[in-house]
Protein backbone atom coordinates (compact mmCIF):
# COMPACT_ATOMS: atom_id res chain seq x y z
CA UNK A 1 0.00 0.00 0.00
CA UNK A 2 1.27 3.47 -1.05
CA UNK A 3 2.04 6.34 1.16
CA UNK A 4 -1.03 8.27 -0.27
CA UNK A 5 -3.63 5.83 0.39
CA UNK A 6 -2.66 5.49 3.93
CA UNK A 7 -2.66 9.28 4.63
CA UNK A 8 -6.10 9.54 4.24
CA UNK A 9 -6.26 6.38 7.34
CA UNK A 10 -5.96 7.26 10.58
CA UNK A 11 -5.90 4.27 13.48
CA UNK A 12 -6.07 5.83 17.21
CA UNK A 13 -6.03 2.85 20.02
CA UNK A 14 -8.10 3.73 22.96
CA UNK A 15 -6.83 0.69 24.96
CA UNK A 16 -6.48 -3.32 23.88
CA UNK A 17 -10.19 -3.54 23.03
CA UNK A 18 -11.16 -0.40 21.56
CA UNK A 19 -9.89 1.25 18.76
CA UNK A 20 -10.73 4.18 16.68
CA UNK A 21 -10.41 4.74 12.64
CA UNK A 22 -10.77 7.91 10.94
CA UNK A 23 -11.43 7.66 7.19
CA UNK A 24 -10.79 10.63 5.17
CA UNK A 25 -11.32 11.53 1.79
CA UNK A 26 -12.86 9.47 -0.48
CA UNK A 27 -13.45 5.74 -0.08
CA UNK A 28 -13.63 3.93 -3.09
CA UNK A 29 -13.13 0.48 -4.82
CA UNK A 30 -9.61 1.94 -4.85
CA UNK A 31 -8.70 2.77 -1.39
CA UNK A 32 -11.13 0.25 0.32
CA UNK A 33 -8.36 -2.49 0.69
CA UNK A 34 -5.72 -0.95 2.53
CA UNK A 35 -9.14 0.30 5.07
CA UNK A 36 -10.25 -3.38 5.37
CA UNK A 37 -6.56 -4.29 5.71
CA UNK A 38 -6.45 -1.70 8.39
CA UNK A 39 -9.59 -2.83 10.25
CA UNK A 40 -8.36 -6.67 9.69
CA UNK A 41 -5.77 -5.73 11.60
CA UNK A 42 -7.43 -4.42 14.56
CA UNK A 43 -9.62 -7.24 14.46
CA UNK A 44 -6.65 -9.98 14.10
CA UNK A 45 -5.04 -8.55 17.22
CA UNK A 46 -8.55 -8.91 19.21
CA UNK A 47 -9.80 -5.32 19.43
CA UNK A 48 -13.46 -5.94 18.53
CA UNK A 49 -15.02 -2.50 19.49
CA UNK A 50 -14.04 0.06 16.81
CA UNK A 51 -15.26 3.14 16.15
CA UNK A 52 -15.10 4.46 12.47
CA UNK A 53 -15.34 8.02 12.36
CA UNK A 54 -16.71 9.33 9.04
CA UNK A 55 -16.93 13.12 9.35
CA UNK A 56 -14.32 13.31 6.90
CA UNK A 57 -15.36 11.37 4.54
CA UNK A 58 -16.70 12.88 1.26
CA UNK A 59 -17.46 10.22 -0.98
CA UNK A 60 -18.24 5.89 -0.13
CA UNK A 61 -19.44 3.98 -2.48
CA UNK A 62 -20.70 -0.01 -2.13
CA UNK A 63 -17.74 -1.73 -1.97
CA UNK A 64 -16.57 0.56 0.77
CA UNK A 65 -20.30 0.48 2.43
CA UNK A 66 -19.57 -3.50 1.77
CA UNK A 67 -16.48 -3.74 3.33
CA UNK A 68 -17.78 -1.74 6.63
CA UNK A 69 -20.55 -4.46 6.52
CA UNK A 70 -18.18 -7.40 6.15
CA UNK A 71 -16.16 -5.48 9.44
CA UNK A 72 -19.73 -4.93 11.43
CA UNK A 73 -20.08 -8.86 11.28
CA UNK A 74 -17.17 -9.84 12.33
CA UNK A 75 -16.69 -7.85 15.20
CA UNK A 76 -20.36 -8.87 16.01
CA UNK A 77 -19.38 -12.39 16.01
CA UNK A 78 -16.57 -11.89 18.14
CA UNK A 79 -18.54 -9.82 20.74
CA UNK A 80 -17.82 -6.55 19.78
CA UNK A 81 -19.16 -3.61 17.86
CA UNK A 82 -18.27 -1.45 15.17
CA UNK A 83 -19.80 2.11 15.53
CA UNK A 84 -20.03 4.91 13.15
CA UNK A 85 -19.41 8.25 14.21
CA UNK A 86 -20.37 11.67 12.58
CA UNK A 87 -20.94 10.79 8.88
CA UNK A 88 -20.78 13.33 6.95
CA UNK A 89 -23.86 14.22 4.85
CA UNK A 90 -22.85 12.24 1.61
CA UNK A 91 -22.17 8.93 3.60
CA UNK A 92 -25.59 9.51 5.63
CA UNK A 93 -27.55 9.47 2.41
CA UNK A 94 -25.82 6.59 0.95
CA UNK A 95 -26.68 4.65 4.60
CA UNK A 96 -29.92 5.90 4.09
CA UNK A 97 -30.63 4.54 0.88
CA UNK A 98 -28.90 1.59 0.88
CA UNK A 99 -30.72 1.28 4.39
CA UNK A 100 -28.06 0.20 6.42
CA UNK A 101 -28.61 3.19 8.70
CA UNK A 102 -30.39 0.38 10.66
CA UNK A 103 -27.86 -1.55 10.73
CA UNK A 104 -24.79 0.40 12.13
CA UNK A 105 -25.06 2.65 15.33
CA UNK A 106 -24.01 5.52 14.73
CA UNK A 107 -22.74 8.63 17.04
CA UNK A 108 -21.94 12.16 17.74
CA UNK A 109 -19.21 11.78 18.86
CA UNK A 110 -15.78 9.44 19.09
CA UNK A 111 -16.48 10.05 23.14
CA UNK A 112 -19.84 8.71 22.62
CA UNK A 113 -19.60 5.90 20.92
CA UNK A 114 -16.19 4.63 23.06
CA UNK A 115 -18.59 4.82 25.83
CA UNK A 116 -21.19 2.91 24.38
CA UNK A 117 -19.54 -0.10 24.12
CA UNK A 118 -21.06 -2.45 27.01
CA UNK A 119 -18.30 -2.19 29.87
CA UNK A 120 -15.51 -2.43 27.94
CA UNK A 121 -14.77 1.00 27.90
CA UNK B 1 -26.51 18.50 -27.79
CA UNK B 2 -22.68 18.85 -26.30
CA UNK B 3 -21.18 15.76 -26.42
CA UNK B 4 -18.11 14.28 -24.73
CA UNK B 5 -16.20 11.21 -24.25
CA UNK B 6 -13.62 9.49 -21.97
CA UNK B 7 -11.96 6.52 -22.21
CA UNK B 8 -10.01 5.64 -19.01
CA UNK B 9 -7.66 2.59 -18.53
CA UNK B 10 -10.66 -0.13 -16.38
CA UNK B 11 -8.01 -0.15 -13.07
CA UNK B 12 -9.86 0.96 -9.59
CA UNK B 13 -6.87 3.70 -9.33
CA UNK B 14 -8.90 5.66 -12.17
CA UNK B 15 -12.19 5.50 -11.68
CA UNK B 16 -11.83 8.61 -9.75
CA UNK B 17 -11.03 10.11 -12.68
CA UNK B 18 -14.23 9.49 -14.32
CA UNK B 19 -16.08 10.63 -11.70
CA UNK B 20 -13.87 14.11 -11.65
CA UNK B 21 -15.07 14.16 -15.42
CA UNK B 22 -18.98 13.66 -14.80
CA UNK B 23 -19.19 16.23 -11.81
CA UNK B 24 -17.11 18.66 -13.92
CA UNK B 25 -19.84 18.40 -16.96
CA UNK B 26 -22.89 18.16 -14.38
CA UNK B 27 -21.41 21.49 -12.77
CA UNK B 28 -21.34 23.30 -16.14
CA UNK B 29 -25.10 22.06 -16.43
CA UNK B 30 -26.06 24.09 -13.45
CA UNK B 31 -26.83 20.96 -11.27
CA UNK B 32 -26.83 22.18 -7.57
CA UNK B 33 -24.15 20.23 -5.51
CA UNK B 34 -26.30 17.29 -4.23
CA UNK B 35 -27.20 16.37 -7.49
CA UNK B 36 -23.76 16.91 -8.62
CA UNK B 37 -22.82 14.17 -6.03
CA UNK B 38 -25.64 11.79 -6.76
CA UNK B 39 -24.18 11.84 -10.11
CA UNK B 40 -20.49 11.41 -9.42
CA UNK B 41 -22.03 8.16 -7.18
CA UNK B 42 -23.41 6.46 -9.57
CA UNK B 43 -20.90 6.70 -12.59
CA UNK B 44 -18.70 5.67 -9.94
CA UNK B 45 -20.61 2.70 -8.96
CA UNK B 46 -21.40 2.01 -12.73
CA UNK B 47 -17.29 2.16 -13.67
CA UNK B 48 -16.94 -0.02 -9.93
CA UNK B 49 -19.33 -2.72 -12.08
CA UNK B 50 -17.45 -2.38 -15.29
CA UNK B 51 -14.44 -2.90 -13.41
CA UNK B 52 -15.31 -5.71 -11.52
CA UNK B 53 -17.70 -7.37 -13.33
CA UNK B 54 -16.87 -6.63 -16.78
CA UNK B 55 -13.57 -6.32 -17.40
CA UNK B 56 -12.27 -8.25 -14.72
CA UNK B 57 -13.57 -11.28 -15.81
CA UNK B 58 -12.99 -11.00 -19.12
CA UNK B 59 -10.12 -12.00 -21.47
CA UNK B 60 -7.20 -9.44 -22.59
CA UNK B 61 -8.63 -6.68 -25.22
CA UNK B 62 -11.25 -5.62 -22.56
CA UNK B 63 -8.77 -2.91 -20.43
CA UNK B 64 -10.76 -0.03 -20.96
CA UNK B 65 -13.62 1.69 -19.99
CA UNK B 66 -16.01 4.54 -22.28
CA UNK B 67 -17.89 6.91 -20.58
CA UNK B 68 -20.61 8.92 -23.66
CA UNK B 69 -22.14 11.93 -21.94
CA UNK B 70 -24.43 14.37 -23.68
CA UNK B 71 -26.00 17.47 -22.80
CA UNK B 72 -29.64 17.06 -24.41
CA UNK B 73 -32.34 19.35 -24.29
CA UNK B 74 -34.04 17.80 -21.24
CA UNK B 75 -31.50 15.98 -19.37
CA UNK B 76 -27.77 15.01 -19.23
CA UNK B 77 -26.99 11.42 -19.99
CA UNK B 78 -24.09 9.27 -19.51
CA UNK B 79 -23.35 6.15 -20.31
CA UNK B 80 -20.63 3.68 -18.97
CA UNK B 81 -19.62 1.00 -21.80
CA UNK B 82 -17.48 -2.10 -20.84
CA UNK B 83 -16.33 -4.80 -23.28
CA UNK B 84 -16.75 -7.76 -20.55
CA UNK B 85 -18.91 -10.89 -21.00
CA UNK B 86 -22.03 -8.70 -19.97
CA UNK B 87 -25.11 -10.02 -17.80
CA UNK B 88 -28.81 -10.57 -17.82
CA UNK B 89 -30.17 -7.63 -16.09
CA UNK B 90 -33.02 -7.29 -13.72
CA UNK B 91 -35.92 -4.57 -14.48
CA UNK B 92 -35.03 -3.02 -11.32
CA UNK B 93 -32.60 -3.57 -8.26
CA UNK B 94 -34.46 -3.39 -4.69
CA UNK B 95 -32.04 -2.87 -1.40
CA UNK B 96 -30.55 -5.39 0.36
CA UNK B 97 -31.99 -7.20 2.47
CA UNK B 98 -30.92 -6.63 6.37
CA UNK B 99 -33.26 -8.81 8.20
CA UNK B 100 -30.78 -10.86 9.54
CA UNK B 101 -27.89 -9.43 11.25
CA UNK B 102 -25.63 -12.18 10.84
CA UNK B 103 -26.49 -12.77 7.32
CA UNK B 104 -25.84 -9.33 6.17
CA UNK B 105 -24.79 -8.81 2.60
CA UNK B 106 -22.07 -7.30 1.67
CA UNK B 107 -22.14 -6.39 -1.88
CA UNK B 108 -25.25 -5.78 -4.41
CA UNK B 109 -25.46 -2.38 -3.86
CA UNK B 110 -24.35 -1.04 -6.92
CA UNK B 111 -27.38 -1.00 -9.04
CA UNK B 112 -30.09 -0.41 -6.88
CA UNK B 113 -27.69 2.92 -5.98
CA UNK B 114 -27.52 3.65 -9.44
CA UNK B 115 -31.45 3.59 -9.53
CA UNK B 116 -32.33 5.40 -7.41
CA UNK B 117 -30.00 8.44 -7.93
CA UNK B 118 -30.82 8.71 -11.34
CA UNK B 119 -34.26 9.28 -13.06
CA UNK B 120 -33.82 7.21 -16.38
CA UNK B 121 -31.42 3.56 -16.16
CA UNK B 122 -31.05 1.47 -19.24
CA UNK B 123 -28.58 -1.65 -19.16
CA UNK B 124 -27.98 -3.08 -22.10
CA UNK B 125 -25.71 -6.16 -22.06
CA UNK B 126 -24.04 -9.28 -24.22
CA UNK B 127 -21.88 -11.81 -24.15
CA UNK B 128 -20.73 -10.12 -27.30
CA UNK B 129 -21.37 -6.24 -26.75
CA UNK B 130 -20.39 -6.32 -23.47
CA UNK B 131 -22.37 -3.59 -21.13
CA UNK B 132 -23.65 -0.37 -21.13
CA UNK B 133 -25.37 1.38 -18.71
CA UNK B 134 -27.09 4.42 -20.02
CA UNK B 135 -27.95 6.79 -16.97
CA UNK B 136 -30.16 10.08 -17.27
CA UNK B 137 -30.64 13.03 -14.93
CA UNK B 138 -33.43 15.49 -16.01
CA UNK B 139 -32.18 19.04 -16.39
CA UNK B 140 -34.91 21.60 -13.64
CA UNK B 141 -37.38 23.04 -16.59
CA UNK B 142 -40.10 25.12 -15.84
CA UNK B 143 -43.26 23.62 -16.17
CA UNK B 144 -45.50 25.11 -19.21
CA UNK B 145 -48.41 23.19 -18.27
CA UNK B 146 -50.67 21.24 -15.84
CA UNK B 147 -51.55 21.99 -12.48
CA UNK B 148 -49.21 20.59 -10.29
CA UNK C 1 1.76 2.75 -19.64
CA UNK C 2 -1.90 3.81 -18.57
CA UNK C 3 -3.70 5.96 -21.41
CA UNK C 4 -6.89 7.83 -21.39
CA UNK C 5 -8.67 9.76 -23.83
CA UNK C 6 -10.95 12.71 -22.96
CA UNK C 7 -13.11 14.58 -26.22
CA UNK C 8 -14.84 17.57 -25.27
CA UNK C 9 -16.75 20.31 -27.57
CA UNK C 10 -14.73 23.55 -28.20
CA UNK C 11 -16.51 25.44 -26.24
CA UNK C 12 -15.28 27.96 -23.55
CA UNK C 13 -17.73 26.75 -21.36
CA UNK C 14 -16.59 23.11 -21.22
CA UNK C 15 -12.40 23.83 -21.11
CA UNK C 16 -12.70 22.87 -17.42
CA UNK C 17 -13.83 19.47 -17.65
CA UNK C 18 -10.45 19.22 -19.85
CA UNK C 19 -8.45 20.97 -16.99
CA UNK C 20 -10.65 18.51 -13.85
CA UNK C 21 -10.10 15.82 -15.67
CA UNK C 22 -6.10 16.51 -16.34
CA UNK C 23 -6.21 17.48 -12.14
CA UNK C 24 -7.48 14.11 -11.52
CA UNK C 25 -5.07 12.13 -13.49
CA UNK C 26 -1.98 14.02 -12.27
CA UNK C 27 -3.64 13.80 -8.67
CA UNK C 28 -3.87 9.78 -8.91
CA UNK C 29 -0.48 9.79 -10.47
CA UNK C 30 0.72 11.72 -7.25
CA UNK C 31 1.97 15.18 -8.29
CA UNK C 32 1.97 17.76 -5.38
CA UNK C 33 -0.91 20.24 -5.22
CA UNK C 34 1.26 22.66 -7.13
CA UNK C 35 2.50 20.89 -9.61
CA UNK C 36 -1.22 19.53 -10.36
CA UNK C 37 -2.37 23.16 -10.72
CA UNK C 38 0.48 23.71 -12.93
CA UNK C 39 -1.08 20.59 -15.22
CA UNK C 40 -4.18 21.78 -14.86
CA UNK C 41 -2.77 25.32 -16.11
CA UNK C 42 -1.30 24.11 -18.99
CA UNK C 43 -3.73 22.15 -19.99
CA UNK C 44 -6.62 25.39 -19.56
CA UNK C 45 -4.09 27.07 -21.66
CA UNK C 46 -3.87 24.76 -24.29
CA UNK C 47 -7.15 23.93 -24.71
CA UNK C 48 -8.29 27.89 -25.02
CA UNK C 49 -5.75 28.38 -27.92
CA UNK C 50 -7.49 25.24 -29.46
CA UNK C 51 -10.54 26.66 -29.28
CA UNK C 52 -9.56 30.37 -30.22
CA UNK C 53 -7.25 30.22 -32.40
CA UNK C 54 -8.03 26.22 -33.78
CA UNK C 55 -11.64 25.60 -33.72
CA UNK C 56 -12.62 29.18 -34.12
CA UNK C 57 -10.97 30.24 -37.08
CA UNK C 58 -11.71 27.30 -39.56
CA UNK C 59 -14.64 25.32 -41.05
CA UNK C 60 -17.45 23.55 -39.94
CA UNK C 61 -15.89 20.27 -39.26
CA UNK C 62 -13.72 21.38 -35.58
CA UNK C 63 -16.00 21.39 -33.14
CA UNK C 64 -14.34 19.39 -30.70
CA UNK C 65 -11.21 19.06 -28.70
CA UNK C 66 -8.97 16.22 -27.73
CA UNK C 67 -7.13 14.91 -24.93
CA UNK C 68 -4.88 12.09 -25.09
CA UNK C 69 -3.25 11.44 -21.40
CA UNK C 70 -0.80 8.65 -20.81
CA UNK C 71 1.03 8.07 -17.59
CA UNK C 72 4.42 6.69 -18.67
CA UNK C 73 7.28 5.31 -16.75
CA UNK C 74 9.20 8.64 -15.95
CA UNK C 75 6.45 11.16 -17.28
CA UNK C 76 2.55 12.28 -17.70
CA UNK C 77 2.43 12.94 -20.74
CA UNK C 78 -1.04 15.37 -22.37
CA UNK C 79 -1.60 16.24 -25.37
CA UNK C 80 -4.28 18.40 -26.50
CA UNK C 81 -5.64 18.44 -30.57
CA UNK C 82 -7.03 20.41 -32.76
CA UNK C 83 -8.77 20.24 -36.15
CA UNK C 84 -8.23 23.43 -37.09
CA UNK C 85 -6.05 25.64 -39.41
CA UNK C 86 -2.93 25.37 -37.93
CA UNK C 87 0.10 28.06 -37.37
CA UNK C 88 3.84 27.69 -37.40
CA UNK C 89 5.15 27.93 -33.83
CA UNK C 90 8.25 29.65 -32.35
CA UNK C 91 10.99 27.35 -31.19
CA UNK C 92 10.20 29.08 -28.01
CA UNK C 93 7.79 31.65 -26.05
CA UNK C 94 8.88 34.91 -24.37
CA UNK C 95 7.26 36.80 -21.93
CA UNK C 96 5.30 39.62 -22.91
CA UNK C 97 7.05 43.12 -22.90
CA UNK C 98 5.71 45.30 -20.30
CA UNK C 99 8.42 47.94 -20.83
CA UNK C 100 6.08 50.49 -22.39
CA UNK C 101 2.96 51.10 -20.04
CA UNK C 102 1.01 52.49 -22.74
CA UNK C 103 1.29 49.72 -24.91
CA UNK C 104 0.75 46.32 -22.81
CA UNK C 105 0.28 43.38 -24.35
CA UNK C 106 -2.87 41.90 -23.63
CA UNK C 107 -2.53 38.62 -25.29
CA UNK C 108 0.04 36.23 -26.16
CA UNK C 109 0.96 35.25 -22.86
CA UNK C 110 -0.72 31.59 -23.31
CA UNK C 111 2.18 29.24 -24.92
CA UNK C 112 4.71 30.96 -22.53
CA UNK C 113 2.54 29.86 -19.82
CA UNK C 114 2.69 26.41 -21.08
CA UNK C 115 6.60 26.12 -21.73
CA UNK C 116 7.38 27.68 -18.30
CA UNK C 117 5.04 25.38 -16.41
CA UNK C 118 6.23 22.00 -19.05
CA UNK C 119 8.79 20.12 -18.70
CA UNK C 120 8.64 19.47 -22.14
CA UNK C 121 6.06 21.23 -24.61
CA UNK C 122 5.82 20.02 -28.41
CA UNK C 123 3.82 21.96 -31.17
CA UNK C 124 2.75 19.91 -33.83
CA UNK C 125 0.73 21.78 -36.63
CA UNK C 126 -0.25 21.88 -40.15
CA UNK C 127 -3.19 23.55 -42.47
CA UNK C 128 -4.13 19.19 -42.74
CA UNK C 129 -3.69 17.85 -39.49
CA UNK C 130 -4.50 21.10 -36.93
CA UNK C 131 -2.75 21.36 -34.02
CA UNK C 132 -1.65 19.12 -31.18
CA UNK C 133 0.03 20.61 -27.99
CA UNK C 134 2.04 17.50 -26.34
CA UNK C 135 3.05 18.51 -23.07
CA UNK C 136 5.42 16.25 -20.58
CA UNK C 137 5.55 16.70 -16.80
CA UNK C 138 8.27 14.15 -15.35
CA UNK C 139 7.74 12.59 -12.32
CA UNK C 140 9.69 12.49 -9.44
CA UNK C 141 11.85 9.73 -9.16
CA UNK C 142 15.16 9.06 -7.22
CA UNK C 143 18.83 9.74 -9.49
CA UNK C 144 19.94 6.57 -9.76
CA UNK C 145 23.71 7.86 -10.58
CA UNK C 146 25.20 11.37 -10.65
CA UNK C 147 26.28 13.65 -7.82
CA UNK C 148 24.10 16.65 -8.44
CA UNK D 1 -25.12 36.52 -18.76
CA UNK D 2 -26.70 33.81 -16.69
CA UNK D 3 -26.81 33.83 -12.93
CA UNK D 4 -24.33 31.04 -12.47
CA UNK D 5 -21.48 33.46 -13.55
CA UNK D 6 -22.66 36.61 -11.66
CA UNK D 7 -22.51 34.96 -8.19
CA UNK D 8 -18.87 34.64 -8.60
CA UNK D 9 -18.33 38.44 -9.40
CA UNK D 10 -19.42 41.36 -6.59
CA UNK D 11 -19.00 45.06 -6.77
CA UNK D 12 -19.33 47.72 -4.07
CA UNK D 13 -19.22 50.81 -4.70
CA UNK D 14 -17.23 52.94 -2.18
CA UNK D 15 -18.20 56.36 -3.76
CA UNK D 16 -18.39 57.73 -7.52
CA UNK D 17 -14.52 57.52 -8.29
CA UNK D 18 -13.90 54.00 -6.57
CA UNK D 19 -15.15 50.59 -6.47
CA UNK D 20 -14.50 47.18 -5.48
CA UNK D 21 -14.40 44.05 -7.27
CA UNK D 22 -14.31 40.49 -6.30
CA UNK D 23 -13.66 37.78 -8.85
CA UNK D 24 -14.27 34.47 -6.65
CA UNK D 25 -14.03 31.04 -8.50
CA UNK D 26 -12.06 30.23 -11.42
CA UNK D 27 -10.99 33.15 -13.92
CA UNK D 28 -10.67 31.43 -17.60
CA UNK D 29 -12.25 31.92 -20.98
CA UNK D 30 -15.80 31.16 -20.01
CA UNK D 31 -15.97 33.34 -17.45
CA UNK D 32 -13.84 36.60 -18.25
CA UNK D 33 -16.44 38.12 -20.54
CA UNK D 34 -18.30 38.41 -17.68
CA UNK D 35 -15.86 40.09 -15.77
CA UNK D 36 -15.14 42.12 -18.06
CA UNK D 37 -18.55 43.73 -18.89
CA UNK D 38 -18.25 44.37 -14.90
CA UNK D 39 -15.57 46.15 -15.26
CA UNK D 40 -16.36 47.90 -18.69
CA UNK D 41 -19.80 48.93 -16.53
CA UNK D 42 -18.00 50.75 -13.96
CA UNK D 43 -15.54 53.07 -16.55
CA UNK D 44 -18.53 53.45 -18.64
CA UNK D 45 -20.11 54.81 -15.79
CA UNK D 46 -16.50 57.24 -14.86
CA UNK D 47 -15.63 54.71 -11.84
CA UNK D 48 -11.50 54.80 -12.82
CA UNK D 49 -10.28 53.98 -9.32
CA UNK D 50 -10.82 50.18 -9.33
CA UNK D 51 -9.75 47.20 -6.53
CA UNK D 52 -9.82 44.20 -7.79
CA UNK D 53 -9.98 41.73 -5.36
CA UNK D 54 -8.51 37.96 -5.84
CA UNK D 55 -8.24 36.64 -2.22
CA UNK D 56 -10.97 33.85 -3.68
CA UNK D 57 -10.04 33.96 -7.49
CA UNK D 58 -8.21 30.16 -7.86
CA UNK D 59 -8.10 30.06 -11.50
CA UNK D 60 -7.08 32.38 -13.91
CA UNK D 61 -6.28 31.79 -17.32
CA UNK D 62 -3.75 33.96 -19.73
CA UNK D 63 -6.93 35.64 -21.48
CA UNK D 64 -8.52 36.90 -18.15
CA UNK D 65 -5.14 37.99 -16.78
CA UNK D 66 -4.87 39.68 -20.68
CA UNK D 67 -8.51 41.23 -20.09
CA UNK D 68 -6.89 42.56 -16.62
CA UNK D 69 -4.50 44.46 -18.64
CA UNK D 70 -7.10 46.03 -21.02
CA UNK D 71 -8.77 47.44 -18.20
CA UNK D 72 -5.83 48.54 -16.07
CA UNK D 73 -4.98 50.58 -19.24
CA UNK D 74 -8.36 52.51 -19.48
CA UNK D 75 -7.81 53.05 -15.78
CA UNK D 76 -4.75 55.00 -16.58
CA UNK D 77 -5.68 56.48 -19.71
CA UNK D 78 -8.32 58.26 -17.61
CA UNK D 79 -6.47 59.12 -15.07
CA UNK D 80 -7.47 56.02 -12.63
CA UNK D 81 -5.75 52.94 -11.69
CA UNK D 82 -6.85 49.75 -11.28
CA UNK D 83 -5.03 47.85 -7.66
CA UNK D 84 -4.86 44.03 -6.91
CA UNK D 85 -5.46 42.85 -3.82
CA UNK D 86 -3.78 39.78 -1.87
CA UNK D 87 -3.94 37.68 -4.60
CA UNK D 88 -4.11 34.20 -3.97
CA UNK D 89 -1.16 31.93 -4.11
CA UNK D 90 -2.29 30.80 -7.24
CA UNK D 91 -2.74 34.21 -8.71
CA UNK D 92 0.37 35.43 -7.54
CA UNK D 93 1.99 32.67 -9.30
CA UNK D 94 0.67 33.44 -12.85
CA UNK D 95 1.32 37.24 -11.73
CA UNK D 96 4.82 36.19 -11.26
CA UNK D 97 5.38 33.65 -14.21
CA UNK D 98 4.26 36.53 -16.72
CA UNK D 99 5.78 39.35 -15.32
CA UNK D 100 2.32 41.42 -14.57
CA UNK D 101 3.41 41.26 -10.98
CA UNK D 102 5.41 44.23 -12.28
CA UNK D 103 2.89 46.01 -13.69
CA UNK D 104 0.00 46.15 -11.71
CA UNK D 105 0.32 47.71 -7.74
CA UNK D 106 -1.09 44.79 -5.36
CA UNK D 107 -2.33 45.29 -1.33
CA UNK D 108 -3.15 43.30 1.04
CA UNK D 109 -6.08 44.39 1.96
CA UNK D 110 -9.12 46.50 0.30
CA UNK D 111 -8.56 49.70 2.57
CA UNK D 112 -4.78 49.44 1.74
CA UNK D 113 -5.71 49.78 -2.00
CA UNK D 114 -8.75 52.16 -1.07
CA UNK D 115 -6.01 54.69 0.97
CA UNK D 116 -3.68 54.76 -1.93
CA UNK D 117 -5.54 56.52 -4.75
CA UNK D 118 -3.86 60.41 -5.05
CA UNK D 119 -6.60 61.98 -3.00
CA UNK D 120 -9.79 60.82 -4.82
CA UNK D 121 -10.36 58.21 -1.40
N1 LIG E 1 -20.72 -4.09 -16.15
C1 LIG E 1 -21.15 -5.33 -15.74
N2 LIG E 1 -20.73 -6.44 -16.39
C2 LIG E 1 -21.13 -7.66 -16.01
N3 LIG E 1 -21.97 -7.88 -14.97
C3 LIG E 1 -22.42 -6.82 -14.27
C4 LIG E 1 -22.05 -5.49 -14.62
N4 LIG E 1 -22.66 -4.64 -13.77
C5 LIG E 1 -23.39 -5.42 -12.93
N5 LIG E 1 -23.26 -6.72 -13.21
C6 LIG E 1 -23.92 -7.87 -12.53
O1 LIG E 1 -24.97 -7.36 -11.73
C7 LIG E 1 -24.79 -7.74 -10.36
C8 LIG E 1 -25.31 -6.67 -9.43
O2 LIG E 1 -24.49 -5.54 -9.45
P1 LIG E 1 -24.49 -4.49 -8.25
O3 LIG E 1 -25.90 -4.19 -7.89
O4 LIG E 1 -23.67 -3.33 -8.64
O5 LIG E 1 -23.86 -5.25 -7.00
P2 LIG E 1 -22.40 -5.91 -6.87
O6 LIG E 1 -21.56 -5.34 -7.96
O7 LIG E 1 -21.93 -5.53 -5.53
O8 LIG E 1 -22.63 -7.38 -7.01
C9 LIG E 1 -23.31 -8.02 -10.22
O9 LIG E 1 -23.02 -8.92 -9.19
C10 LIG E 1 -22.97 -8.60 -11.59
O10 LIG E 1 -23.27 -9.95 -11.66
N1 LIG F 1 -4.25 25.57 -31.42
C1 LIG F 1 -3.83 26.60 -32.17
N2 LIG F 1 -4.25 26.70 -33.46
C2 LIG F 1 -3.84 27.73 -34.24
N3 LIG F 1 -3.01 28.71 -33.80
C3 LIG F 1 -2.56 28.66 -32.54
C4 LIG F 1 -2.94 27.62 -31.65
N4 LIG F 1 -2.32 27.82 -30.47
C5 LIG F 1 -1.61 28.95 -30.61
N5 LIG F 1 -1.74 29.46 -31.85
C6 LIG F 1 -1.08 30.69 -32.37
O1 LIG F 1 -0.03 31.05 -31.49
C7 LIG F 1 -0.21 32.39 -31.02
C8 LIG F 1 0.32 32.54 -29.59
O2 LIG F 1 -0.51 31.86 -28.69
P1 LIG F 1 -0.50 32.24 -27.15
O3 LIG F 1 0.89 32.34 -26.69
O4 LIG F 1 -1.32 31.22 -26.43
O5 LIG F 1 -1.16 33.66 -27.04
P2 LIG F 1 -2.60 34.16 -27.52
O6 LIG F 1 -3.44 32.95 -27.69
O7 LIG F 1 -3.08 35.04 -26.43
O8 LIG F 1 -2.37 34.89 -28.79
C9 LIG F 1 -1.68 32.65 -31.17
O9 LIG F 1 -1.97 34.01 -31.29
C10 LIG F 1 -2.03 31.86 -32.42
O10 LIG F 1 -1.69 32.61 -33.57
Amino acid sequence: MTGRINKDINVRKVNDKIAVVNFSGEMDLYSTPAAKEKLTELMDAGTFNIVVNMKHTMYIDSTALGMLVGAFKRARENNGELRLVSPSDRVQKLLELTRLVNVFNIDKTEDDAISKFNGEG
Amino acid sequence: MSIFELKIPADPKYVMVARMTASAVAGRVGFDLGTIDDIKQAVGEACNNAIRHGCGTCGNDCTEILLHISIQEDALEITVHDRGEGFTPLDSYKEIDISDYNDLPESGMGLMIIQSLMDEVVISSSATEGTSVCMKKMLITTTISGTE
